[in-house]
């Protein structure tokens, strides 16, 4: 049984965790805990149920833009011939391998001009520096795998290419696109630098700025930032078990592209 | 119209040449411009709408039962104003962040708040602090408040705060271990060995040694200590002979076994919660601390003894000035700005530090509260801390200071913990405060 | 609208949005980078390159530029040879262990970059009590290798899957050829499964390079770069000089270089994979 | 119903498969096949008529009119492709309605055509049904009928037959044999398979490496190949190809004899050519027997009682007016 080890260093931090999630805080001492509560889920309040939102509006609303713009841009550089097709594909490869804190002070005052500093519509547009691309990339490469015939097969119709994507590509596309989503929203859901940077009242915060800033009076509430991790944590866990494959499709899609 | 003019500014590029950066000048002027335009329109509204005024502030006491009520006897004086108070996260360095990104980003959503005295003249100098001279004039400032509290308050001898309470730093001392507080470093050294023989397990000396803006505090009273001049005029200077002594000495105080390594990751109430367990002799920290070894259930409570720190030569030492000041938001709209004044100068009056020393035992930043019948009455020890309190030392009243405290936290924390020379840190610190300060 | 030009107009948005949030970004940061700029005091005026010049000389610049590549190259090296090892556990199959080991790359690093420091913990910290000599987020070298532990946790499943990716490519009939040649499972191992796991191998090592040197997330919320600045990468210190001392000016000048740094890497390594192919 | 022309039609293509001054007439109503082995350009001349591709140089024509740089619904052509290309997540009515849809007939008029050329191809009971469940024969008549609905002037079929198994093949070109009869449109019609192109073509067009080598009737193409490469490209097995001094001719050019016009007696005959047996192959109807005669290698129809074991020695007669003359 050589998966034991690997699950324990695996899932026994997360377990550890959770058990510590349920920890009366007194007993934060004791090697064990002799008692479980809940109190420290009911001491998150209000701030962190904002926090999930807030996450949560960011992490949609990069995957809407994301996918509004990459779907039929991925079907342009997959199926129609333009000049500058590779290089488009090749930037945004390349752009998806920026180290973000290369764009932070440029974005932080251009978000600061346009007002949107300190708002959550002001993080959707630097997300989309790492999502975009992953989008563009991952539907590219769907696309190219349908039938050749395919487009063939609809332009013989008489389609244009906007009629040929809307009728017969998007249509196909859903798994992809759900594999995308999926993918964007977990990355949008864990990102950290830009919403320390961009973000500023507690009210606007998202999840893991949260979490990275959970300051109690004096000492660190153990038990209380257990309890916020777990939270944060089921929503993905919850993507994971759902999606495995799906998940795992786009990654090595997205990774192996022989 | 009094909105803070955007003080004096080195001439700007062309905008046509910067594709992203915009002109920061107009893009201020013209927020501040709609504030006021947007707040003018509101004021048109009936006179007596009440007016809530936003106070914004650090957690700065366990309960807040009892300011609430304070700050229910304002609204009672002054009917047409409403107080909304608003906590933010403890750090002080978080803290700080989110003042400067939401100020920085004209945020009006609040009016009056706390900033620690060291970040007064970044603010000052950013615009961000209305000029309150005209109800605080100079004259009148430095007169009423402790010296240093009311030099932390101005800039170029304008009034951009009004000191609120202060902290100094000060030594702890286990009256029942030594023979008296020690005032030189060589007797305190002595007097901590001594006990600690007779008493093993024990810890020497305990003082903040964590990477955060605790560490410069020690660091400067450990600096003056050794003979260092305090900042002429705001410039921070780090690499005279006696702040070298200074921090070779706290790096001493590790390697001489005197104080334990979990200094290095200690910050106050990691320290505070030793001295008041009994695990040490000798304790650097702030007045707070008092009343906790003093609780009733304090395994040290009557054994605990406070003095000015100690220096080389044996005059009293200087702490650090620490505490908090009251100031207005200059994006605050024009009506809001009159309501807000009152409550600085409310919350500031002698009976309002009085207030505050008593129940929440905060060293009072006006001088005459110390000679208030009752303070001496009812909270000896606040009384008994004027000479420290009037003694203390601000550090470098710079607009620079906050902007560095990152840098020279991290030397400091290199040179104490051992990873560089107490020389070769400052070095570093100094030449990177001299390539931010533009020297 | 005829469809020459509908093409161009599909990819518009997706091109503007790129370039708007990056490509211009950048080339802004550069052109910020030769400047003054100190935002809080709206302080700007023009340089050059004497920004440059002071980060050549500046040896917080140059420890966080060794702790970087220090923590790169640890981290990389221990999430391939432990990816490889759950990517063959992963072959045999089972959903429920693969979902299992998805789970931590599936968090935000920040959760579990506090998830560990609570197990770190100098006073109640599981690993303390379990290893109670290691001071892990006290000492300077410890603090890094924790940090890289972290790294280790969080991205060691998506290693694993891009080997497994290209386990799953290895054909089917080589192996049993190898098979019934009498190869021993190690040897099998040695000459024929690492061989034509190579590209695999190549990718994942690209992959992670470039996304290991920009670490951010995980330092930041463990140690803050602490203790005394020991565990700082070069995305922290730029992240502190800009939102902490306003620098935009040096801060800007930090950030280019970062980037500088992973251009280098990229092209280094796009030129070995390419030779390669 | 329309004639297609090509004029001089080039294509370069970095792949490889180009097309070289290539021109053709294709007659109205006539059912031309364009065979070929893999890379001749078939494939690329059928997109250039359909207009997916365009050519380098050179003009296409359909009816009488120039159709360069016009989409492939601007040409009224319509296009049958081996992998059927229908579309997966539309069912079979939705697959013949749309290129109607895109063109914007009213709903009764695509309801009509769609209801006879269901009718007419014998699909009306899958309408309802999805690709995915229907057999290779069933979605091959679904993409024909999405190109019937059309009426087109031209069909282009490009191998249509390619993806179906042999059984079904045979079944299939009768019906499209009886679709062209019926329709009386123009088939352009690309195929790999000799016996397809001999079988359904009213003229084949044989390319190789991007140029025309020969333009006929199937009879002319057979029996007058006017190259060796279309001489072995039709007919199984291959046409025997040998110098014609073996056969007792003068000249350098080549002479080449159909293996079924070569009879094997076991008795020496006087005309006859001596060979010895190397190898007696039984293909169910016939029986075909390789003979090494003066250094060459023949291929001959054995009768039905032929018993001569390899290595024994036969002679072959083979009648000079079956003879054809090639270049050499």
């Amino acid at each position: 049984m050589k998966r034991a080890p690997v699950l324990l260093f695996f899932l026994g931090p997360l377990l550890w965790q959770l058990l510590t999630s349920l920890w009366p805080e007194a007993e934060l001492t004791r090697p064990l805990p002799r008692s479980l509560t809940l109190a420290n889920y009911a001491g998150l309040g209000g701030s962190f149920a904002r926090a999930a939102l807030n996450s949560l509006l960011v992490a949609a609303g990069t995957t809407a833009l994301c996918l509004a713009a990459g779907a039929y841009a991925a079907f342009a550089i997959a199926r129609l011939q333009f000049r500058g097709r590779s290089l488009l594909l090749g930037a945004s490869l390349a752009i998806s391998m920026f180290p973000p804190i290369a764009t932070v002070s440029p974005l932080y005052l251009l978000l600061r001009a346009a007002g949107l500093r300190d708002s959550l519509a002001g993080l959707v547009l630097p997300y989309s520096t790492f999502a975009l691309p992953l989008t563009l990339w991952l539907l590219t490469s769907y696309f190219r795998e349908l039938p050749d015939d395919l487009f063939r097969a609809a332009r013989v119709d008489g389609c244009t290419p906007w009629q040929a994507f809307v009728h017969v590509f998007l249509p196909l596309a859903t798994p992809a696109l759900a594999t995308t989503a999926i993918l964007v929203f977990i990355f949008s859901w864990n990102e950290l630098l830009y919403a320390l940077a961009f973000v500023s009242t507690p009210a606007k915060r998202t999840i893991p700025v949260a979490i990275a800033l959970f300051a109690g009076e004096h000492l660190e509430p153990w038990g209380q930032i257990a309890a916020a991790s777990v939270t944060a944590t089921l929503p993905l866990a919850l993507l994971t078990f759902l999606f495995q494959r799906r998940i795992v499709r786009g990654l090595t899609a997205g990774a192996v592209r022989e | 119209m009094p909105c803070a003019p955007p003080n004096e500014q080195t001439p700007c590029l062309p905008t046509s040449r910067e594709t992203i950066c915009t002109h920061h000048t107009t893009v201020r002027a013209t927020c501040v411009l709609l504030l006021c335009a947007a707040a003018c329109s509101r004021t048109r509204a009936p006179a007596d709408a009440p007016l809530t005024v936003v106070f914004r502030h650090q957690p700065l006491w366990a309960d807040p039962a009892a300011f609430q009520t304070f700050l229910a006897r304002f609204h009672g004086e002054n009917p047409g104003v409403q107080v909304r108070a608003e906590t933010l996260p403890n750090g002080s360095d978080i803290a700080r962040e989110m003042f400067v990104s939401a100020l920085e980003g004209g945020a009006d959503d609040f009016d009056v708040f706390a900033i620690d005295v060291i970040w007064a003249p970044e603010f000052a100098r950013a615009g961000w602090l209305a000029d309150l001279s005209a109800f605080f004039p100079q004259q009148g400032l430095r007169a009423q408040f402790l010296p240093a509290a009311a030099e932390a308050a101005s800039l170029e001898g304008r009034t951009y705060a009004v000191p609120w309470f202060v902290d100094v730093g000060l030594l702890y001392y286990r009256k029942d271990l030594v023979p008296r507080a020690p005032r030189t470093y060589a007797e305190l050294e002595r007097f901590a060995r001594a006990a600690m023989e007779r008493q093993p397990g024990v810890a020497g000396f305990l003082w903040q040694g964590r990477q955060y803006e605790g560490l410069n505090c020690n660091f400067f009273e450990a600096g003056w200590g050794h003979g260092a001049p305090q900042a002429p005029e705001g410039k921070i200077l780090l690499t005279t002979a006696a702040a070298e002594a200074g921090l070779r000495w706290l790096r001493g105080t590790l390697d001489s076994g005197l104080s334990p390594r979990s200094v290095l990751s200690s910050a106050e109430e990691e320290t505070r919660r030793a001295f008041q367990d009994g695990r040490a002799v000798f304790l650097r920290n702030w007045p707070y601390v008092w009343a906790q070894v003093q609780a009733p259930g304090s395994p040290v409570r009557g054994k605990v003894g406070f003095a000015p720190l100690p220096t080389a030569t044996g005059e009293p030492g200087a702490g650090a000035l620490g505490g908090w000041l009251l100031a207005v938001n200059a994006h605050a709209p024009e009506a809001r700005r009159r309501a807000a004044v009152r409550l600085v100068s409310y919350l500031t009056s002698h009976a309002a530090e009085l207030e505050l020393a008593l129940h929440y035992s905060r060293l009072p930043a006006r001088r005459a509260v110390y000679d208030d019948p009752r303070l001496r009455e009812e909270a000896p020890f606040i009384a008994a801390l004027f000479p420290l309190a009037a003694t203390a030392l601000p550090r470098p009243v710079t607009p620079w200071y906050a902007l560095a405290g990152d840098d020279i936290q991290g030397e400091l924390s290199a040179a104490v913990a051992g990873l560089r020379s107490a020389g070769e840190a400052l070095g570093r610190a100094q030449r990177f405060v001299d390539h931010l300060e533009e020297r | 609208m005829n469809a020459r030009r509908q093409p161009l107009i599909m990819v518009a948005p997706a091109a503007a949005l790129l370039c708007g949030v990056a490509l211009l970004p950048v080339l802004a940061a550069i052109w910020i980078s030769l400047h003054r700029s100190i935002l809080v005091f709206q302080e700007r005026r023009f340089l050059g390159l004497s920004n440059y010049q002071f980060l050549l000389g500046d040896e917080r610049f140059w420890s966080a530029l060794a702790t970087t590549a220090w923590f790169t190259a640890v981290a990389v090296a221990a999430e391939l040879i432990l990816g490889l090892w759950v990517a063959l556990l992963l072959q045999r199959g089972g959903g429920i262990f693969r979902a299992a080991i998805l789970l931590p790359w599936a968090i935000p690093t920040a959760v579990s970059a506090r998830l560990w420091a609570w197990l770190f913990n100098a006073d109640y910290g599981l690993l303390h009590r379990l290893v109670p000599g290691i001071d892990w987020l006290g000492s300077p070298r410890a603090a890094l290798h924790a940090a890289i532990l972290v790294d280790v946790w969080k991205t060691t499943p998506f290693v694993a899957l891009i080997l497994l990716a290209g386990l799953q490519a290895i054909p089917e009939e080589v192996v049993k050829a190898a098979r019934v040649d009498g190869a021993r499972p190690f040897r099998l191992f040695l000459s024929i499964t690492l061989p034509l796991l190579r590209p695999a191998i190549l990718l994942a090592l690209l992959f992670r390079t470039l996304d290991a040197f920009r670490v951010f997330d995980a330092i930041y919320v463990l140690t803050e770069g602490g203790p005394a600045n020991s565990t700082e990468t070069l995305s922290i210190y730029a992240f502190k000089t800009l939102m902490r001392s306003g620098d935009f000016g040096y801060g800007s000048a930090l950030s280019v270089a970062t980037f500088a740094c992973v251009l280098v890497l990229g092209l280094g390594f796009l030129r070995v994979l390419g030779t390669r192919r | 119903m329309a004639s297609v022309s090509l004029a001089q039609v080039s294509k370069g293509f970095a792949a490889g498969e180009a097309l070289r001054g290539l021109s053709l007439e294709i007659r109205d109503g006539e059912f031309l096949s364009l065979v070929g082995p893999s890379g001749c350009g078939k494939s690329t001349t059928l997109n250039l008529i359909a207009g997916l591709e365009e050519p380098t140089s050179g003009t296409v024509r359909i009816g009488d009119r120039e159709v360069n740089g016009l989409s492939p619904a601007e040409r009224d052509v319509a296009m049958v492709f081996q992998s059927y290309a229908l579309y997966p997540h539309k069912d079979v009515r939705g697959n013949l309605a749309f290129p109607l849809q895109i063109a914007r007939l009213p709903r009764v008029e695509i309801d009509r055509r769609i209801g006879e050329a269901a009718e007419f191809l014998g699909i009306s009971a899958l309408l309802s049904r999805k690709p995915r469940e229907l057999s290779g024969g069933q979605r091959q008549r679904v993409a024909l009928g999405r190109a019937l609905v059309r009426r087109p002037k031209v069909y282009l079929l490009d191998e249509p037959l390619g993806s179906l198994d042999p059984g079904l093949r045979a079944e299939m070109r009768g019906e499209l044999k009886r679709l062209h009869r019926q329709l009386k449109a123009t088939f352009v019609y690309v195929t790999h398979d000799q016996t397809e192109a001999m079988t359904l073509s009213d003229r084949i067009a044989v390319l190789r490496a991007g140029e025309l080598h020969q333009l006929g009737s199937p009879r002319e193409i057979y029996e007058r190949p006017r190259t060796r490469f279309v001489a072995e490209f039709f007919g199984s097995p291959r046409i025997n190809v040998l110098p014609a001094r073996v056969l007792g001719l003068d000249g350098d050019q080549l002479a080449a004899i159909r293996p079924e016009h070569v009879e094997v007696v076991e008795q020496p005959e006087a005309k006859a050519l001596e060979g010895t047996v190397e190898m007696v192959e039984l293909t169910g109807a016939e029986t075909w027997v390789t003979v090494a005669a003066a250094g060459e290698k023949l291929t001959a129809r054995a009768p039905p009682d032929f018993a001569v074991e390899p290595g024994g020695r036969v002679w072959m007669r083979i009648p000079a007016g079956r003879v054809l003359r090639l270049p050499g």
